[in-house]
């Protein structure tokens, strides 16, 4: 059996490495093979798999890369990662991607479609719509037009059709890996001292790069040996963390959670993992389920309409609740309008509720801990002082 | 003779240039902007005559065949027996103005206390003098607050240690005073300084003490010649708040284009980096700006920053290039938030990380952010001209080589000793040619 | 975003109808509750106006209000209030001066309260933030919200699956929406009307725009160009009134033609035509005087703005259509300017640097709006490359006075016009560089 | 008898306590403050410390609990360390039982934290990282204007027209005030056109962090600034808020206060658990 150690140690090379020598590997294992590469939150990578191309999630540069082009086509008050991305895109470390898509989730990710075209002509590059209505003959037949074209450009971009039965098989893997990645989170619900949550994070960020197949792999090699490892259980408190959907954090920001006494719970790092909440049905027609699962059983977050006020929220109490948190940690990205303009709403659901949250920002190179340890630990001492009274 | 000058009024430094009309510099002066403008520009201005009349003592005594060799030597030590003249002067001022501000609440019944440890201070200071001015000395730097300053806070504190009284209390009564007597423009007859430095010269340096009697009639010569103020331009930050007239303004980006072109005609890309803001220019063959960028608002990464870090490591901002050098390594720095900079350097240093490591980290992100800039601007075209306060840093200096070679390949890079003051000798130069056309 | 009215430096007749148009809407709304009629809630760039009359409804506008309150310099005060509420510093502040000014009363310009709406008609065209701003207001009135989600226009044309979309949407949730809170029933044919009215708007409106083509500029498309979107972008589109407003203003211009007149500004006649500009971006509201000061008094004239697009990129040729109602809207919704995508936009600027024979383009990027900033600095660089003209590019904000800082916008403008005025005078020989 | 210490390791000043406590009753023995200035915070820190021990006569070992706050998680002798929200909360209210927030405003930062009547952190709202409203630049206004520290608040409280300051950024607003110096508006009118900028932001703090049914205590070193606490004043009474904002000569210590008594809290509950060994 692999040692969690191990697997760690992949995920952290995986994710360290600013060149995607993976994405870059496989690509030239076969002549012929394409990587399609996607922005944060959501794409349905089941087309793109189909497509026999390699999905690959582009999260920006993290604290490592050093931003000297992207600035110049950045203000300051715009948030890091499409600088970053820039970055990563004009200094040639992603010129092996043959498509991007740019999912629909705020304008910064939206005029970046744009920026993509005129900057990479070469690349296809597609601003990837998705409905804010969730009626399956208005919402629902615009998407599945939507996913027609994706699957048209795909079809183009790798010189053959992509059949149903090919979409089928990829929806039952990625069935299987999103299954396994609810393993991972109930795992660490249950024994969050077994599965610290910067092991979890990189093993989720790996899902962004390796083929599906091998994710898998990896998820159910983590499951059969996290629990496993003897790593003591710490007097610290329970939360979940949420609006990080984009612009990721820096790892030292999600240890420095833990190590300040809160044990991760449940997040909303990396959505497209779980984006659908239950499996996508094989049978039928592939297009028509995957826009149905979107209508009806995607995941919710800032960058999806609600349309009935009264269920505004309520999904994160219910992830407090199903994850036995204590409280919330609402950690945005700097200047992201869909995570700060939610914030508040989401803030009055959790008060109506009792449940206590706290929340900061940070940018995906933020170097300085200190006030973050600050308020989680000002949180986690609030929890561990008064809770046993 | 008629003289054409220009002023950059920086955030930090305000800088002045002379010329004469055929477009020759004959003088530069630098003071500190963080004072009132007007005395600024006054300073400045005051600084450039001097220079000025040093340069005309070189154009009179380069005929004498006595001095050979040994002419540059000369007026060296002419001009740093003339600043230890001009230190004396403003250190009695100091002193007279520290005794004055002796009274008051905080002074009550220590007053002849806090008089006894100054006088002891500025005796001390006194004695100290020629040897900052010496041949070899270096000095922290060239304005007399700093100069004066952080020897003062040293010998204060041992002063008032041994005197029981608080170190805060003398700090106190320097802070009040230096900022009046900055802002004093340098009182006394300046002739008198030139002929008393003169007089030094001749009993320190036995080498030209035979010579003085031959030296004395050039020098006096380029005393005499008038310098009379045909036309002056006023340029940089702070050049809103001046009185002068609309005609006697241009942008600072112009005149650092034109003052980079005019030291280096083949420049095409031009980076300044000042105390609050850094610019990219790009210009055309004749000089004429054709884009330009700036920071926005925020000042993170501008010399400021570098002010900073010197504060809190308690160091002149001559010493952290060279310690930086040092480096073996290179710790990144993500923020370049001026006033946090503080902050992240103590963060650094409790994580167990070098000094000049951080150093050497905190160089290079200021680097980059200009980098970005240029980059905003168009990128690096051969040539490239690195100017302001800035380029007198050689870490900022190295780092910045070594990103353009990286991005741009091959340019040939400019750093003139006398960066500083581009953005002067660009609005001298406009001076001269208003009244040309 | 969107125009603006309300100027006392010189009574044009233009001028006077448009202030009585909105004195009369804030009369409506002040009133709506005794006349007993409904107000709806919309935003301005892709709004439905022609078809909310259909309801007989009363139209009301966040954007506009924030505007009227940022050059009533009240928005600071509302945008402190906003973030003491928990609204981050970072977002936009015509969603925070909203939300401020709610939570002071929310008093129209008139100082009257304005009413609450009964419905919010989120047409949510070229922004994301409009999403938000109006779950935050359905949270807060707890009232009857009708979504139009207008696709984004990716690869910058309108596909037909994207207008059918928006159109069924009319169909299938506007319209009922509608219908069901005014108790109105849906009449196109009084829809064609209004269509049609709009429709002669807009032909004088793309004329008084075009009007700038002219040397010297009869108007500033810019700072006097957000008084003459006005009515067109908010709730007169399809009215008489309207028709009225663009047929005298277009009268008055000719007049400026003929006379060789250039734009008036708040300080009277513009004298000479030293620059003409092209700018990108919406404009600074809570000094918009000392902001459009700064450019006449350099000569410096706007010859085309985007911003005049936000609710219509009618100089393109888009009409409304009466033969296809909502066909037409749903093109109109599509089309609106941040709606296009980076390279569409690109385009037009280029368009316009080079049939307005500008001397460059501004971009005057806004902190609060990512829709407009995001990408700008790309466009810059673009339409240098492409024209050969110089751009520049300032920083402010819509209606929150401390992003505001004229030292630093008047250093950058003039440093630029400085510039442009160095190019002209060309190479003139570098004396100083012997 | 238990002696608890308690220490604050700010980035301007190490504050260190020692309180004696039995039960509900609590004695505070000794109190020190040593501003940073250039100096190494964690070995002064540690001098502090032994500074006070021997002002109460005591040693190392007479110390139940050690309990470290502010940036005191890497000093090597503590028993504990708890978070600077929680110590300042627990501080303020030992100072003023009737405190319900307490607005910490320290060298580099400000802080708005909601407390119940025994010193629970219920919420906050730290200052962003742009701010000119801090301790820090004060400070070093006040250098360039030649005025000590502790003369800021006097003179603040001359001022006939204050002058305001740009909110955004520490570095502009210094040159905000130069400017101010050199068009000759007095040094009172600058310092309290500074506290009242820093008491927009503090007020607008306090604000956020929801209804406060009880007093205001201001802690950390500027609440020794009276001026800064006049213009809070004023500021809370353009708020048109009904609980009074205060200081206490102590507030300085608030945060090492709370930290020697969560200190002593912690120390009774282990030895009840009989813990106390884990918990070095
Ligand atoms: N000798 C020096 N060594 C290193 N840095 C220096 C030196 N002199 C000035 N600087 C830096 O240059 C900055 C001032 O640059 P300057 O071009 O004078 O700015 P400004 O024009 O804004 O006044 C200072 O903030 C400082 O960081
Ligand atoms: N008497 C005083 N009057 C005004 N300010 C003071 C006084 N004493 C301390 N300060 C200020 O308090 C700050 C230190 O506060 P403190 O709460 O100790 O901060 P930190 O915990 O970050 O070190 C210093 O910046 C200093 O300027
Ligand atoms: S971090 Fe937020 S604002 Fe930035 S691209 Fe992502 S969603 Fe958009
Ligand atoms: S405080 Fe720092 S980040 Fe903020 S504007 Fe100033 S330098 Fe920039
Ligand atoms: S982000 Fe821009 S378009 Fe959207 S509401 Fe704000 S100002 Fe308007």
């Amino acid at each position: 059996m692999t040692a969690t150690a191990d697997i760690v140690a992949r995920c952290q090379t995986l994710f360290d490495d600013l060149h995607f020598t993976y994405a870059r590997e496989w690509k030239a294992a076969v002549p012929g093979r394409k990587v399609v590469g996607y922005m944060p939150f959501y794409v349905p990578r089941e087309l793109i798999h189909a497509a026999g191309a390699l999905p690959l999630g582009v999260l920006g540069g993290g604290d490592q890369l050093e931003v000297i082009h992207g600035d110049a086509y950045y203000q300051s008050y715009i948030c890091r990662i499409p600088r970053s991305t820039v970055e990563l895109g004009v200094t040639g470390r992603l010129d092996f991607v043959d498509g991007m898509l740019f999912p629909s989730i705020c304008d910064v990710i939206r005029n970046l479609s744009g920026m993509w075209k005129i900057m990479f002509p070469k690349v296809k590059s597609r601003y990837f719509d998705v409905p804010q209505n969730f009626r399956n003959d208005v919402g629902g037949e615009f998407y599945i037009n939507e996913l027609n074209e994706l699957r048209d450009m795909l079809a183009e971009l790798g010189g053959r059709a992509v059949g149903d039965d090919a979409i089928r098989a990829s929806i039952a893997l990625y069935n299987e890996n999103r299954r396994l990645v609810r393993d991972v989170y109930a795992l660490r619900s249950k024994q969050p001292w077994k599965t610290p949550s910067a092991e979890v994070y990189l093993l989720m960020r790996a899902g962004m790069i390796l083929a599906v197949e091998e994710h898998n792999r990896l998820l159910s090699e983590y499951l059969a040996a996290a629990p496993q490892e003897d790593r003591p259980r710490r007097d610290n408190s329970r939360v979940v963390v949420t609006g990080v959907f984009c612009e990721q954090p820096p790892l030292n920001l999600i240890k420095s959670i833990e190590l300040s006494g809160c044990y991760i719970v449940d997040d909303d790092f990396m959505l497209v993992n779980r984006w659908e909440r239950s499996d996508v049905p094989v049978e039928g027609d592939p297009i028509r389920n995957l826009a149905l699962a979107y209508l009806h059983d995607s995941g919710d977050t800032s960058a999806k309409y609600e349309p009935d006020q009264k269920k505004k929220g309520l999904y994160l109490v219910d992830a407090v609740k199903r994850s036995g948190a204590e409280g919330v940690i609402f950690a945005a990205p700097s200047f992201c309008d869909p995570a700060l303009l939610e914030r508040p709403m989401l803030q009055s659901v959790l008060a109506a509720h009792g449940v206590p949250y706290i929340a900061f920002k940070y940018a995906e190179n933020s170097g300085q801990m200190q006030p973050i340890r600050e308020q989680a630990g000002t949180f986690a001492d609030s929890i561990k002082l008064w809770s046993e009274q | 003779m008629r003289c054409f000058i220009g002023i950059d009024l920086g955030s930090t430094t305000t800088k002045a240039v002379l010329m004469d009309e055929h477009f020759e510099v004959l003088g530069r002066g630098i003071t500190n902007s963080r004072s009132n403008y007007d005395t600024a520009t006054r300073v400045a201005k005051h600084e450039a005559l001097i220079n000025t009349r040093f340069t005309l003592f070189h154009r009179a005594l380069s005929v004498l065949p006595d001095l050979g060799g040994k002419l540059d030597q000369f007026l060296g030590d002419l001009e740093r027996n003339f600043r230890l003249e001009q230190f004396l002067d403003q250190l009695a001022d100091l002193e007279r103005t520290c005794l004055a501000n002796v009274k008051g609440e905080r002074f009550k019944g220590k007053e002849r206390a806090v008089g006894e440890a100054l006088a002891a201070v500025f005796v001390r200071l006194r004695e100290e003098a020629p040897a900052l001015f010496a041949r070899d000395a270096k000095r922290k730097s060239d304005f007399f607050r700093d100069i004066a300053g952080s020897r003062f806070m040293t010998v204060a504190q041992e002063i008032a240690k041994a005197s029981a009284l608080s170190y805060d209390l003398m700090l106190n009564v320097y802070d009040k005073a230096i900022i009046d007597v900055e802002n004093r423009p340098p009182a006394g007859e300046m002739k008198d300084k030139y002929l008393k430095a003169l007089e030094r010269v001749a009993a320190s340096a036995p080498e030209f003490g035979g010579l003085v009697g031959r030296i004395a009639g050039p020098v006096r010569e380029g005393l005499e010649i008038p310098l009379e103020e045909t036309y002056l331009v006023g340029t940089g930050y702070g050049r809103v708040t001046l009185p002068f007239s609309k005609e006697h303004i241009r942008s600072e980006i112009l005149c650092h284009g034109l003052g980079a072109h005019i030291m280096y005609p083949q420049t095409r890309t031009v980076l300044d980096i000042g105390g609050q803001d850094t610019k990219a220019i790009q210009v055309d063959p004749a000089g004429i700006v054709e884009n330009f960028q700036m920071n926005d608002r925020c000042a993170a990464g501008c010399g400021r920053y570098l002010g900073y870090i010197a504060d809190e490591m308690n160091m002149g901002l001559h010493e952290l290039g060279p310690m930086a050098m040092k480096a073996t390594r290179t710790v990144r720095i993500n923020s370049t938030c001026t006033v946090f900079a503080g902050a992240e350097l103590r963060d650094r240093l409790a994580l167990g990380e070098k000094r000049e490591d951080i150093m050497a980290g905190l160089h290079r992100s200021i680097i980059l952010r200009a980098m970005s800039i240029i980059s905003r601007s168009g990128g690096v075209r051969d040539q490239f001209t690195f100017t302001g306060g800035v380029a007198k840093n050689e870490a900022a200096v190295k780092e910045l080589r070594q990103l353009i070679r990286e991005n741009y390949g091959e340019v040939a890079i400019n750093i003139n000793p006398d960066s500083i003051y581009t953005g002067a000798l660009g609005a001298a130069a406009f001076a001269r040619r208003a009244v040309e056309h | 975003m969107s125009a603006m009215p309300v100027t006392e430096a010189v009574k044009e007749q233009s001028m006077l109808k448009q202030k009585e148009m909105i004195a009369a809407n804030y009369e409506l709304l002040a009133t709506a509750r005794e006349a007993g009629r409904k107000v709806v809630s919309t935003f301005v760039p892709g709004n439905l106006n022609e078809l909310m009359m259909c309801f007989d409804v009363v139209n009301n506008l966040p954007e506009i209000n924030a505007i009227q309150n940022g050059m009533r310099k009240k928005t600071g005060g509302y945008i402190m209030e906003a973030e003491k509420r928990g609204h981050s510093e970072d977002v936009c502040t015509y969603v925070k001066a909203d939300i401020g000014a709610i939570a002071k009363g929310n008093l129209g310009p008139d100082g009257r309260p304005l009413p609450d709406p009964d419905l919010l008609l989120l047409s949510y065209t070229g922004c994301f933030t409009f999403m938000k701003w109006f779950e935050l207001l359905r949270q807060q009135y707890k009232c009857e919200t009708a979504m139009l989600h207008v696709p984004y226009e990716g690869d910058g044309k309108a596909s037909k699956n994207m207008r059918d979309y928006v159109v069924k949407q009319l169909k299938e949730e506007v319209i009922p929406k509608l219908e069901r809170v005014s108790g109105v029933k849906f009449d196109i044919d009084r829809l064609r009307q209004y269509l049609r009215e709009s429709a002669k708007a807009e032909e004088n409106f793309v004329w008084v725009l075009e009007s700038a083509k002219k040397r010297p500029s009869p108007i500033d498309a810019y700072f006097g160009g957000v008084y003459y979107i006005g009515p067109i972008f908010t709730a007169f589109r399809g009215t008489a009134d309207a028709t009225e407003y663009y047929r005298l203003l277009r009268q008055e211009i000719e007049q400026r033609v003929a006379d060789g007149l250039g734009p008036i500004t708040p300080d009277g006649e513009m004298h000479q035509e030293r620059y003409r500009l092209v700018v990108e971006g919406p404009p600074n509201w809570t000094s918009f005087r000392d902001f459009w000061k700064m450019f006449y008094d350099e000569g410096a004239v706007v010859v085309a703005s985007t911003y005049t697009k936000v609710g219509g990129v009618y100089d393109l040729g888009f009409r409304h259509d009466p033969e296809h109602p909502l066909e037409s809207l749903a093109e109109y919704c599509l089309g609106c300017y941040t709606n296009r995508n980076l390279p569409s936009r690109i385009d037009l600027i280029e368009k316009y640097v080079k049939e307005y024979e500008a001397d460059g383009l501004l971009i005057n990027s806004i902190k609060s709006c990512n829709s407009f900033s995001a990408g700008q600095l790309l466009v810059l660089r673009e339409i240098e490359r492409r024209t050969g003209k110089p751009a520049a590019f300032i920083e402010t904000d819509l209606v929150d006075p401390r992003y505001f800082s004229p030292a630093n916008v008047k250093n950058r403008l003039e440093s630029y016009l400085q510039m442009i005025e160095q190019k002209r005078q060309g190479a003139t020989p570098s004396a100083a560089a012997e | 008898m238990t002696v608890t210490a308690g220490i604050d390791v700010g980035t301007g000043a190490v504050k260190a306590v020692l309180f004696e406590v039995q039960g509900d009753q609590t004695r505070w023995l000794v109190r020190r403050t040593e501003r940073v200035r250039q100096r190494d915070p964690f070995k002064l820190a540690e001098q502090t410390y032994d500074g006070i021990l021997d002002e109460a006569g005591l040693k190392r070992g007479d110390v139940a609990y050690v309990a470290t706050t502010g940036e005191g998680e890497a000093l090597s002798f503590h028993t504990g360390h708890f978070y600077s929200m929680t110590t300042h909360g627990r501080g303020a209210i030992y100072l003023d039982p009737a405190t319900r927030a307490a607005l910490d405003v320290g060298a580099l930062h400000g802080r708005a934290i909601r407390l119940d009547a025994r010193g629970k952190v219920l919420s906050y709202k730290m200052t962003s990282q742009c701010a000119s409203g801090s301790g820090q630049f004060l400070e070093n206004i006040a250098r360039y204007l030649g005025i000590a520290h502790d003369e800021i608040g006097m003179l603040s409280k001359k001022a006939d027209n204050p002058e305001k300051v740009s909110g955004i950024c520490a570095v502009l607003a210094e040159t905000d005030v130069i400017n101010m110096v050199s068009r000759g508006i007095s040094a009172p009118n600058i310092l309290k056109g500074i506290h009242s900028s820093m008491a927009d932001r503090l007020a607008k703090l306090l604000k956020t962090i929801g209804t406060i049914d009880g007093a205001v205590l201001m802690t950390g070193g500027l609440a020794l600034d009276d001026g800064l606490v006049a213009a809070m004043q004023e500021a809370m009474l353009k708020e048109k808020v009904s609980y009074p904002v205060r200081s206490h000569p102590d507030s300085i210590y608030a945060g090492a206060i709370g930290a020697a008594l969560w200190g002593a809290f912690r120390h009774e509950k282990l030895v009840r658990l009989g813990e106390l060994a884990k918990a070095s």
